[in-house]
């Protein structure tokens, strides 16, 4: 028998994996809405709801959605928070810069809301309750980062 | 409309009580340990915690070759031959890089173990094996 | 057909107490080699085809097993893409990371333990999204195999070699094989091949070539089953036995000669099915093989004899989604028996390196 | 359902990095320690559920690698993954499996090992369309309810607070738990560091590598292998809709929580939840989940979280003790999370919780809770149903 070892060993292996990934219909025609500055919701026929992000089914009747319905780029803070823990944006891979805020926004003529940035300019306005809107980069490419973040209303 | 994703990071996987040791067998000693299970009277190779068999845990490390018999053997274009490896000693075959003479391996084959000149602590610690006797 | 919601239980008369199962629709999409439309949108379409088939709304179906990969949706806690589509919303769902056709046992599990009465089973997977192979390294020993460049393709040509020996012909009779499966099927989704093209494509690693391997490709898959309450079980297409398994992991143990979780998978699944010949027990054989020496692989294991017919539509040669494979095998069996009182089918899903991983399931026609 | 009942459970020493084993090596130690427990050799074991969060450790299908490490090679073995209620899903689907008929024993094993890899994993591969570009991780998104459900319920942060000193105080009873903290008070957890507003560094639950593992037995097979089997009275899941801007899933609705409560209640004949049930083992991976579960869960009226924590009704002395095991805020090892739910409340009815053990337990509630809204609620008794 062989002397046995105290010293753990481990093995380090890089993961370099690209996936495709198909938006279908419903979150095609909305993300190329949204590179055209406009938002749209998925409204269900029975039971009226209107919903972000869009879908092809709604869960609550079990039923195919087809049906539209504009939604405006305001709305009601109805969460937020400001996020100090650094983390990794999963699109570049890299570092996301920290403190920022998050709120959930229930943007004018949706049923769920959105999630989304929040300007930190002022922290002491984020409150619950409060109206929000907006800011859209100028260089669109139907991705929902088109809007920077959102900025509450005066 | 198709979105592209990646995903680029590194994971650390812990080698375990006796991957450990059989890893830390090649580093210092270039030694190939593989693992005796006392109820079946198998020395599997590489050595491993638990008998494929009986599923026992096995902590009776043995050294088997470097000295070995080729069973079987695949060419994969642009990354090498690979081959199972039975080594002297053991039980069970060893899937390992076989170097040299790429698509005249011979059921039957006797190889020797190469070990890289630098070594880390990985299965990578044996090059390859090629033709030859220990 | 509408499961009946009144009255007893029908039990196995083999084993009192548990209630037989029954398959009451199938529904697939594809295999397509890319499939433009998002997973739920895919995986809807086959559940909607299902239903139909079972002639069934979505309120009949208790509860939902879907079977996803997150490394092959290249999605973090994948069954969360097809919660809403599948109807799972406040409603059961379990979700199993494993070929369809486990998925598909765990819901006869379900159903003959007694929790539900009707589970629809939902598969699906996307070859198009990225390099397969590459995926499976992900999925071996990261200590002892993943650092030499080992992927399920490595060990399966490994394993073909092994098989070969220092048979001189075996190459040929493979390229037939893969020529006659795909012929069966009009091309399937890679098109006709002959042998010479078969023998005449790029070798991916030895033996096996570019056109012995089944063509990976897009699909998702759905069937609903059940347990009939009352009246006749004539006409229905029951799943009389079940059978699963995981081999040891590292393939230098001596495992690669045989499908030996398979021959286990096997033995259990018969002695539930009653089953004591397999040699004349089946019709249909739909065994989920990508290469075409585990066609003799599972014909050695599930022990089935010339009387059977092997992938009539060509199997998985025809063209075959991941995940979704096994499921599909379902759904082809059922197909070859229904209608057929008394004729039985076997179906059959695998996963992991070299058959690690073994799924099988006995249909048979009242 | 047919019965069934748990008859063994084993856990792994849970820690930031166990380093010294490997997965498969982890696995087995909880899968060894469970067999022991119920007195079981691992030739009895007929089928193996696993449960594992394979890419936070950048897998794919396991099983394959640490199947062995389960007893599961040769047997029926299957993967389970749901997010955090992974593990309380393995047991369902362990339940389900034994009471089949199809196998007598199950053996279900659930394991992370969180030092191997990044969540970033799961951050890097959230939906492509709509999360990785305006994502901010699992402890933005709990903040964002948090702060609506502050709102809602006149819940503090001292509650919050004290909760975490709740859950640390009691892992200081359980040998297994990651972190023990018996002097811990309300000002420091007040005092830790800020992660996003408000959840602070000791509100959250850690990141954990360990393993646990319970034996389900049929009902026949339960009587046979043990004096006091751990019975199955409900085992309910509910899933919700996918995003978290579907309003129904925060911590102030939770809809799918008091579905699946609501069913399994009905199912056990719980009545009066605060006084029916004797000991809970819930999902709280952050404190202010564990007053929104309260509600949720019925052991308060709406906007009475507060107080319960406030008067001690879930202390270890209390009427309803919650987690006496310290919890997920003390241990996460996510696949194994929900299993250590369920292995906990199990040996508490079969009077095996060592120095964590409550009293003349009779009836539990165990949960399973995952971000993406799924919510697992098991009802388990000393008596067989």
């Amino acid at each position: 028998m062989i002397d046995p070892t105290d010293e753990p060993l481990s093995v380090s292996l890089d993961m370099d994996l690209t996936w495709r990934y198909a938006a279908g219909d419903a979150m095609t025609r909305f993300l190329e809405d949204v590179g055209r500055g406009r938002l749209e919701a998925s409204r269900c026929d029975v039971c009226g709801r209107r919903y972000l992000p869009p879908r092809p089914f709604c869960g609550m009747c079990r039923v195919r959605i087809d049906g539209w319905v504009a939604v405006e780029d305001t709305g009601v803070l109805e969460a937020w928070t400001v996020v100090h823990l650094p983390i990794r944006d999963g699109r570049t891979g890299e570092m996301r810069p920290s403190p920022y805020g998050m709120g959930l926004i229930h943007l004018d003529g949706a049923d769920t809301s959105l999630n989304h940035y929040l300007d930190t300019a002022e922290p002491e306005r984020l409150t619950i309750g409060a109206r929000v809107r907006a800011v859209w980069r100028r260089d669109r490419r139907g991705a929902m980062d088109d809007i920077l973040h959102f900025e509450v209303l005066s | 409309m198709i979105v592209q994703g990646s995903i680029r990071l590194s994971f650390t996987y812990a080698a375990g009580r006796i991957g450990s040791r059989f890893l830390v067998g090649l580093r210092d000693s270039r030694v190939i340990l593989g693992a005796h299970c006392s109820r079946c009277a198998l020395v599997v190779c590489p050595a491993r915690a638990f008998c494929p068999v009986c599923s026992t845990g096995m902590d009776d490390l043995r050294e088997v070759g470097p000295g070995g018999t080729v069973e079987v053997w695949s060419t994969v274009p642009g990354r090498g031959t690979y081959g199972m490896i039975r080594l002297d000693g053991a039980d069970t075959a060893l899937v390992h890089r076989l170097l040299g003479d790429a698509g005249l391996w011979e059921p039957g084959a006797r190889v020797v173990a190469r070990f890289a000149a630098k070594r880390i602590g990985s299965i990578t610690d044996i090059e390859g094996f090629e033709r030859g006797e220990p | 057909m509408p499961a009946d919601r009144s009255g007893e239980l029908i039990t196995d008369t083999a084993d009192p107490g548990i209630p037989v199962v029954v398959v009451l629709g199938c529904g697939e999409t594809g295999p397509v080699g890319a499939d433009l439309r998002s997973i739920p949108e895919m995986v809807l379409v086959a559940i909607e085809a299902a239903l139909h088939d079972a002639d069934m709304a979505w309120d009949d179906i208790d509860a939902t097993v879907t079977a996803s990969v997150d490394l092959v949706d290249g999605l973090t806690a994948s069954g969360v893409a097809v919660t809403e589509v599948v109807g799972a919303v406040l409603r059961p769902e379990t979700r199993i990371a494993a070929d369809g056709l486990a998925a598909a046992i765990h819901a006869t599990h379900q159903l003959s333990a007694g929790a539900y009465r009707t589970v629809l089973v939902v598969a699906h997977g996307k070859a198009s999204m990225a390099p397969y192979w590459d995926l499976t390294a992900w999925a071996v020993d990261p200590v002892m195999l993943q650092p030499l460049g080992v992927d399920f393709l490595t060990i399966a040509a490994l394993q073909a070699r092994l098989l070969a020996g220092t048979d001189t012909t075996v190459m040929h009779r493979w390229a037939e094989l893969v020529a006659d499966r795909r012929g069966a099927a009009g091309g399937g989704i890679a098109g006709p091949v002959t042998v010479d093209d078969v023998l005449g494509s790029i070798e991916v690693a030895t033996p096996i070539r570019a056109q012995m391997c089944a063509p990976l490709g897009d699909g998702a898959c759905a069937v609903v089953l059940g347990v009939p309450r009352s009246g006749s079980l004539e006409g229905t297409v029951l799943i009389s036995g079940t059978g699963h398994d995981l081999s040891p992991h590292y393939p230098g143990d001596g495992n690669l000669s045989e499908w030996a979780g398979l021959r286990r998978a096997c033995s259990r699944a018969y002695a539930a099915a009653g089953i004591d010949d397999p040699e004349t027990a089946f019709v249909v054989a739909e065994p989920s093989c990508l290469f075409p020496h585990e066609e003799t692989l599972f014909v050695e294991a599930t022990r089935i004899g010339r009387s059977t017919t092997v992938s009539p539509d060509g199997g998985l040669f025809a063209g075959t989604a991941p995940v979704a494979a096994g499921l599909s095998r379902l759904v082809r069996a059922v197909r070859a028996v229904a209608g057929r009182p008394g004729r039985r089918a076997l179906a059959h899903g695998t996963w992991g390196p070299a058959g690690q991983g073994q799924a099988v399931a006995v249909v048979e026609a009242r | 359902m047919r019965p069934v009942a748990v008859i063994g459970t084993g856990q792994t020493k849970h820690a930031k990095a166990r380093l010294d084993v490997s997965q498969p090596e982890l696995v087995r130690e909880a899968a060894s320690a469970a067999l022991e427990d119920a007195g079981i050799r691992p030739q009895d074991v007929d089928a193996v559920v696993i449960s594992n969060m394979e890419l936070f450790e950048g897998r794919a299908f396991p099983e394959l690698w640490v199947g062995e490490g389960a007893f599961a090679a040769g047997k029926p073995c299957l993967k389970v993954a749901t997010g955090g209620t992974s593990g309380t899903s393995a047991c369902i689907a362990g339940f389900h499996q034994a009471a089949s008929g199809a196998f007598d024993i199950v053996l279900v094993v659930g394991f992370e090992k969180h030092s191997e890899g990044h969540t970033q994993t799961g951050m890097a591969l959230t939906d492509p369309f709509w999360d990785r570009a305006v994502a901010s991780g699992a402890v933005g998104n709990f903040a964002l309810s948090i702060s609506q459900y502050m709102s809602a319920r006149g819940v503090t942060e001292q509650h919050a607070a004290m909760v975490a000193v709740k859950a640390r105080r009691n892992a200081a009873n359980n040998p297994h738990a990651h972190l023990q903290m018996p002097d811990l008070t309300v000002e420091q957890v007040l005092e830790s560091r800020m992660l996003a507003h408000p959840v602070r560094l000791l509100d959250m639950c850690p990141q954990s590598d360990g393993a646990a593992a319970i034996v389900v037995a049929s009902g026949n097979a339960a009587r046979r292998h043990c004096r006091q089997p751990a019975w199955v009275h409900a085992a309910v899941t509910r899933h919700d809709q996918p995003y978290l801007g579907d309003l129904d899933r925060r911590l102030v609705t939770m809809r799918a929580l008091r579905d699946a409560a609501r069913a399994a209640y009905s199912e056990a004949a719980i009545t009066r939840p605060l006084a029916d049930i004797d000991v809970a083992e819930i999902y709280e991976p952050v404190t202010y989940a564990e007053l929104a579960w309260y509600e949720a869960l019925g052991f308060c009226e709406d906007g009475n979280a507060g107080r319960l924590i406030e008067e001690g009704v879930t202390g270890m002395d209390g009427e309803l003790p919650v987690n006496p095991s310290g919890g997920v805020l003390s241990t996460n090892p996510v696949g194994a999370s929900g299993v250590i739910r369920v292995a906990e409340i199990s040996a508490q009815l079969m009077g095996r919780a060592g120095s964590r053990q409550v009293p003349g337990v009779r009836t539990a509630l165990a949960t399973g809770y995952g971000v993406y809204a799924w919510s697992d609620v098991i009802v388990m008794r000393t008596e067989k149903p």
